[in-house]
């Protein structure tokens, strides 16, 4: 017996209108109940998030990190942290704009929070059908996250503007650049996803990656969409709106106690829904590498799914751990004159790869999966990938796209390893700067010698 | 004394150029002058080209016993690797000429001395106090000006001989019989 | 690549469409990167600065004035509290004031010991530098790396004076206590893997393109006006004026050590920091050269407790971590001073924050600030 | 606290309100003292110290105080590392009244203690207490990182015995609830007329 879901919520359902309740009434109290989980599950996922992070963050420089609370691990370090939050005096300035220095910490909370609703944690396979673990399938999926983020850059405005501090006020200023600025190249990013899946719901496009992660053909928008979702969620490098050696606290310089928490809470899940967005769009969702993955079991799917997500948020972490801050004047140089127009080639491509049919792109033309092909996934997924055999069939613009899309990933492959080469390898100007010294100090001595 | 490697002698040059009482010991290349000449001076020092006191290191002030003010400058030239301080009387007045059109550096340090000693400088682009508000009344380094005595400061090297003396004694006590007295 | 917007740029912005207004930003006296009490009151046009004025005295403490209440021993103690971060320094430099107007024969063996504790000093502040620098920028693991490897001289010179920030070790004569073999010991495994460590740093951040970007072409101070500013220390090297008084005007045992000075080309905050690396691995050299020559004998010359000067001035200075320190020494032939002036490093330096800043953006002030690499106890004296 | 305030406090010991309270104390006198968030507010050389505390070999991060907030809206503990001059105690004072309740004073070091080896000089404020409550003085100059961590460990202690029930002794909102600041100590009116003189309104 498999547990789902749309299980559980028909036997709720059930359960309620035997007690004499009405279909509605039973639909909203378990469309309460619904919202309630999953907000505990975002604040203990947060709660979990954080604590990751500071232990992590530990590793990294070389000291324990909390363990105090709750034995060595110290796994209840965050839930004191909240607790003290709650129970902490709540301070509004003087010279506040009042109602939109309230406001401002929901109006940045919800719209995070909302952004779970559109995710798909796992798929079931019941008596043949498709079950998949979402609260709402909506099939504008995609455009309803990209709505709740600008949503989200409101709220941060808001607050810089109700604090009546300059900090604040710079720091939100700051937001409204950069995050407009990167929400293009991240809706290009997003629309070659969707150009490829065909569909802008989630399910959808996880569900077209069967043959093939999307990560494989789309791999500069991966790298873009990346990029541009650490900036989304301020995160180190990006995280000028709240730089601490620059602006003290940004757009949260005022807020004190659970006002504060709630933007901390809304930054931490906004990191986790962005690496689930990564996971969902390019690395094939609750999908795992070849059987492990689609065996329709609900635990196997939403493990993947997890266990990729985590992988995100863990180079989320290790960047802060690493890089230094970006300056603002750079941020958005790279933004507008490097990510866009990569972003744009790589829609037209994507879009040139579907109009002729181009292997690397024709996963939309990939019927969708049935349980049986599901199954025999093993054998059957990977048909789609060209073979030699299936070269010998195409057509010879058929073959020209193949071509360059072979090109095109070999320069990109290159690029991005010049890059790595370049970050692993580093640059050691003292060292440089020794030998020079060195250099013409040899040169002086060999000018008094012939002298 | 000015700690100087190769001190040159600057005597010829100075009885060329300086017009005026001065005081000069190639020694320890000090310069000892009346504020008033100060013009003179800094036209020679910084246009000069065998001079060419490109690098003012320091400028302070001290009170004499006798209760006149000197202005103390050090310069340095980088270009030549020679030194030379400069001692100036400060007039009546309490106002020297500022040293700013030559040399930037002077900018921080005569605030300085104008906070600490109340000696003005005249063509100073910003005479205002540097540590201290602007509201306050006294000139802290002047010696007229004496720090309220604090009880608990005591006298470090008093106390520690007192403390030596009080081991030397228990030491003497113990180690002579305990019924001897 | 940075640019520096000048006054027309500025003027040209302004003339457009847009009504914009000039902005008063207040940095300080309690700020994250401030380096202590430090107000900066900017005036900026966007996130571009034109003009900027430290305002400071937040920690001045009159240490002038007491000291001319205190008798030349309880000078060192007192002159430590005034950079902190450099108290190896600071004792070296009351010293030499004092023996200077002495007549005393230091030993070359506390001659050499004196040396091996500045140059340690030198390094363990310059990594101080390096980690609060690399929070500046925004970059957390630096500091924790250049701190770890800090410890390890803090170690050192508690076994040699028993303190871990203000030691109160060398004084008039030589030094307060002999080193010891385990000091060598651990000395010499340090000389050993110091290098190996500064490449690891390197590579952790000196590498890293944000950085580059950020740091080159910023904050340019010409040679000129440099020495005209009389900024000194690392800064002036790093604006392409090779004055290093260990070279130039050298005391104790310097002009027995073979060493380079470092010098930079642009003038920016690379070249600062470039300088300031090369220097800790100098300084190693130096180190170890000095371990190496390091003479038998006596540690410290036979000084009354509380010493008796000679009338007269003095002016003495020495390269420190920070650039030049001077001190001025009047004596009327007492057990106290008439009169005792420091020129202090960060001073200097910081006075020349506004003409480094003019023109760029208000994030690059922080990263110029950390590059001159000021200690406000050393600014309000 | 609006909860807990509608409840008969004058119930005897053992019945459920106060038994629920106590154990409500317990919570959030554990969350209180192992979230100290401490304010970044370095003045002289023990900041230094204070600095290394938080790095790699001391790691204070164990007891849960790494987050070191630049704002003091958000912080718990004000480490008043170094020596306070009356310039800036006119800032310390602001920046204290500037966090939110419940907030604690370390006073770490001689110079904030009582002024240290500049006490006798015409600049410096001769002890933090005079203008602040504080919690706990480290002594030292400059204290070790060992001994910050201790003296958190006291304010540790401290914190524990706090109760959120009024009328008791530990009430940590007493003066706020009448509406009075902490009174100053009666040396303190040496010192604001010191700070006069130097241009600076303490009171």
């Amino acid at each position: 017996m498999i547990i789902d879901s749309a299980t559980i919520w028909e036997a709720c359902r059930s359960l309620l209108m035997g007690w004499g309740l009405g279909y509605p009434a039973a639909q909203v109290i378990m469309l309460l109940v619904a919202f309630l989980v999953v907000a505990l599950f975002a604040i203990v996922l947060v709660l979990a998030l954080v604590l990751i992070e500071r232990r992590l963050i530990g590793w990294i420089q070389l000291r324990p990190g909390p363990n105090r609370v709750g034995g060595r691990t110290g796994w209840l370090q965050t839930v004191a942290d909240a607790l003290k939050l709650l129970y902490k005096e709540d301070i509004v300035p003087l010279n506040a704009d009042r109602p939109t220095y309230f406001a401002a910490p929901y109006a940045v909370f919800m719209p995070v929070l909302l952004m779970l609703v559109v995710l798909p944690f796992g798929v079931a396979i019941i008596n043949g059908t498709y079950r998949f673990y979402v609260v709402s399938d909506l099939n504008i999926a995609l455009l309803f996250i990209l709505a709740m983020g600008s949503v989200e850059l409101i709220g941060v405005i808001m607050a810089g503007w109700g604090s009546g501090n300059k900090y604040s006020l710079i720091g939100a200023m700051r937001a409204v650049a950069q995050l407009i600025s990167y929400e293009v190249p991240l809706v290009l990013a997003l629309v070659s996803v969707a150009l490829f899946a065909g569909s802008l719901s989630l399910v959808d496009i996880v569900q077209r990656q069967s043959s093939t992660w999307a990560i494989f053909p789309l791999f500069p928008a991966f790298v873009i969409f990346f990029i541009t979702a650490v900036a989304e969620t301020n995160r180190c490098p990006f995280d000028l709106l709240e730089a601490e050696s620059e602006v003290v606290a940004g757009f949260h310089t005022e807020y004190s106690g659970m006002r504060f928490a709630l933007f901390f809470l809304a930054e931490y899940l906004a990191m986790w829904v962005m690496s689930a967005l990564i996971v969902l769009c390019f690395f094939g969702g609750w999908k795992g590498p070849m059987f492990l993955g689609e065996g329709g079991l609900w635990f196997t799917s939403m493990f993947w799914f997890m266990a990729k997500s985590f992988f995100f948020v863990w180079c989320f972490i290790w960047f802060r751990g690493t890089f230094p801050r970006i300056r603002v004047d750079q941020l958005m140089v790279f933004s507008w004159k490097v990510l866009l127009p990569v972003a744009v080639v790589q829609v037209m491509i994507v879009g040139w790869g579907i109009t002729y049919r181009n292997p690397w792109f024709s996963a939309n033309l990939i019927p969708k999966a049935t349980a049986v092909e599901a199954y025999g996934g093993l054998i059957g997924g990977f048909d789609y990938m060209t073979t030699p055999e299936a070269l010998t069939h195409l057509t010879t613009p058929e073959l020209v796209a193949f071509g360059w899309s072979v090109l095109g990933a070999i320069v990109v492959i290159l690029l991005l390893g010049a890059m790595f080469y370049r970050t692993i390898r580093g640059f050691r100007p003292s060292r440089d700067f020794q030998r020079e010294i060195e250099l013409k100090i040899m040169r002086l001595e060999d000018a008094k010698g012939s002298e | 004394m000015n700690h100087v490697l190769d001190q040159k002698d600057f005597s010829g040059l100075f009885s060329e150029n300086l017009k005026f009482d001065y005081e000069y010991d190639p020694a320890s290349q000090i310069l000892r002058l009346d504020a008033e000449h100060l013009p003179e001076l800094f036209a020679l020092l910084a246009m000069d080209e065998r001079l060419a006191m490109d690098y003012l290191r320091d400028l302070t002030a001290k009170e004499q016993p006798e209760g006149e003010f000197h202005v103390v400058y050090n310069w340095v030239s980088i270009e030549h690797h020679h030194t030379l301080m400069v001692v100036a009387k400060v007039p009546e007045s309490m106002e020297v000429l500022s040293a700013t059109q030559y040399w930037e550096s002077a900018n921080w340090m005569e605030r300085e001395v104008w906070d600490m000693f109340g000696i003005r400088f005249a063509g100073h682009p910003d005479l205002r106090r540097i540590y201290l508000e602007e509201t306050v009344s006294f000139f802290p380094l002047r010696k007229s000006f004496r720090t309220l005595p604090v009880e608990n400061v005591r006298d470090l090297g008093g106390s520690e001989r007192e403390l030596a003396k009080a081991r030397a004694k228990a030491a003497k006590a113990e180690k002579e019989p305990a019924g001897d007295k | 690549m940075a640019r520096r917007y000048t006054q027309p740029d500025v003027m040209k912005r302004r003339s457009d469409d847009l009504d914009t207004q000039e902005l008063t930003l207040n940095v300080g006296p309690q700020h994250p990167s401030t380096h202590g009490v430090l107000r900066l009151v900017a005036v900026t046009d966007g996130e571009i600065i034109k003009s900027l004025e430290p305002h400071i005295g937040f920690l001045h403490r009159g240490m002038e004035k007491n000291s001319e209440g205190r008798e030349y021993r309880q000078l060192i103690p007192l002159w430590d509290r005034n950079d902190y971060l450099a108290s190896m320094h600071m004792d070296y430099m009351v010293t030499s004031a004092v023996e200077a107007l002495m007549d005393v024969e230091v030993p070359r063996r506390a001659e050499y010991i004196r040396v091996i504790m500045l140059e340690l000093q030198r390094i363990a502040s310059h990594l101080f530098w390096f980690a609060s620098f690399a929070l500046d920028s925004g970059a957390v693991t630096p500091l924790f790396y250049g701190l770890k490897e800090r410890e390890k001289i803090i170690d050192l010179f508690e076994m040699a004076s028993g303190a871990r920030l203000l030691y109160n070790y060398i004084r008039p004569g030589g030094v307060r206590a002999d080193i010891t073999p385990e000091f060598m010991e651990k000395l010499s495994k340090f000389i050993r893997e110091f290098p190996r460590y500064l490449d690891e740093c390197e590579q952790l951040y000196t590498g890293n393109a944000i950085f580059i970007n950020r740091a080159r072409d910023v904050g340019v101070l010409t040679r000129e006006a440099a020495i005209n500013l009389g900024v000194s220390g690392p800064v002036l090297r790093g604006s392409g004026v090779a004055w290093d008084l260990r070279k130039d005007e050298p005391y104790s045992v310097y002009p027995e050590l073979k060493f380079d000075i470092p010098v930079g080309e642009r003038g920016d905050v690379l070249d600062r920091y470039e300088v300031r690396f090369y220097e800790m691995r100098m300084a190693t050299e130096i180190v170890r050269q000095a371990m190496e020559g390091l003479p038998e004998g006596d540690f410290v010359a036979k000084v009354a407790v509380s010493p008796k000067t000679k009338a007269g001035e003095v002016y003495v200075r020495q390269e420190a971590a920070r650039g030049e320190f001077g001190c001025y020494l009047v004596s009327d032939g007492g057990r106290k001073p008439w009169r005792f002036h420091v020129r202090p490093g960060s001073y200097l330096n910081l006075g020349a924050l506004d003409a480094m800043c003019r023109g760029y953006l208000f994030a690059d002030l922080i990263i110029i600030l950390g590059s001159i690499d000021i200690v406000l106890g050393d600014v309000d004296k | 606290m609006g909860l807990i305030d509608g409840h008969n406090l004058d119930a005897p010991a053992g019945s459920m309100p106060g038994l629920a309270l106590t154990s409500i104390d317990w919570v959030i006198n554990v969350a209180r003292r192992n979230s100290l968030w401490p304010l970044t507010m370095g003045l002289a050389c023990c900041a230094i110290e204070m600095i290394c505390a938080s790095a790699a070999r001391y790691d204070i991060s164990r007891f849960g105080m790494e987050v070191f907030r630049p704002s003091p809206r958000q912080a718990d503990v004000m480490i008043v590392a170094g020596t306070v001059t009356y310039k800036m105690a006119a800032r310390v004072k602001r920046i204290y009244e500037q966090m939110p309740e419940p907030k604690y004073v370390i006073s770490m070091g001689s110079c904030s203690n009582s002024g240290g080896i500049h006490a006798d000089s015409y600049s410096v404020l001769r002890g933090i207490d005079k203008i602040l409550p504080v919690d706990v003085y480290v002594p030292g100059c400059p204290p070790r990182p060992e001994a910050l961590l201790h003296g958190l460990m006291t304010l540790q202690k401290k914190i524990d015995r706090q109760t959120l029930r009024r009328n008791k002794p530990n009430y940590i909102f007493e003066n706020r609830r009448e509406g009075e600041i902490t009174p100053l100590p009666p040396e303190a009116a040496v010192e604001i007329e010191a700070a006069r003189l130097m241009g600076i309104d303490l009171s």
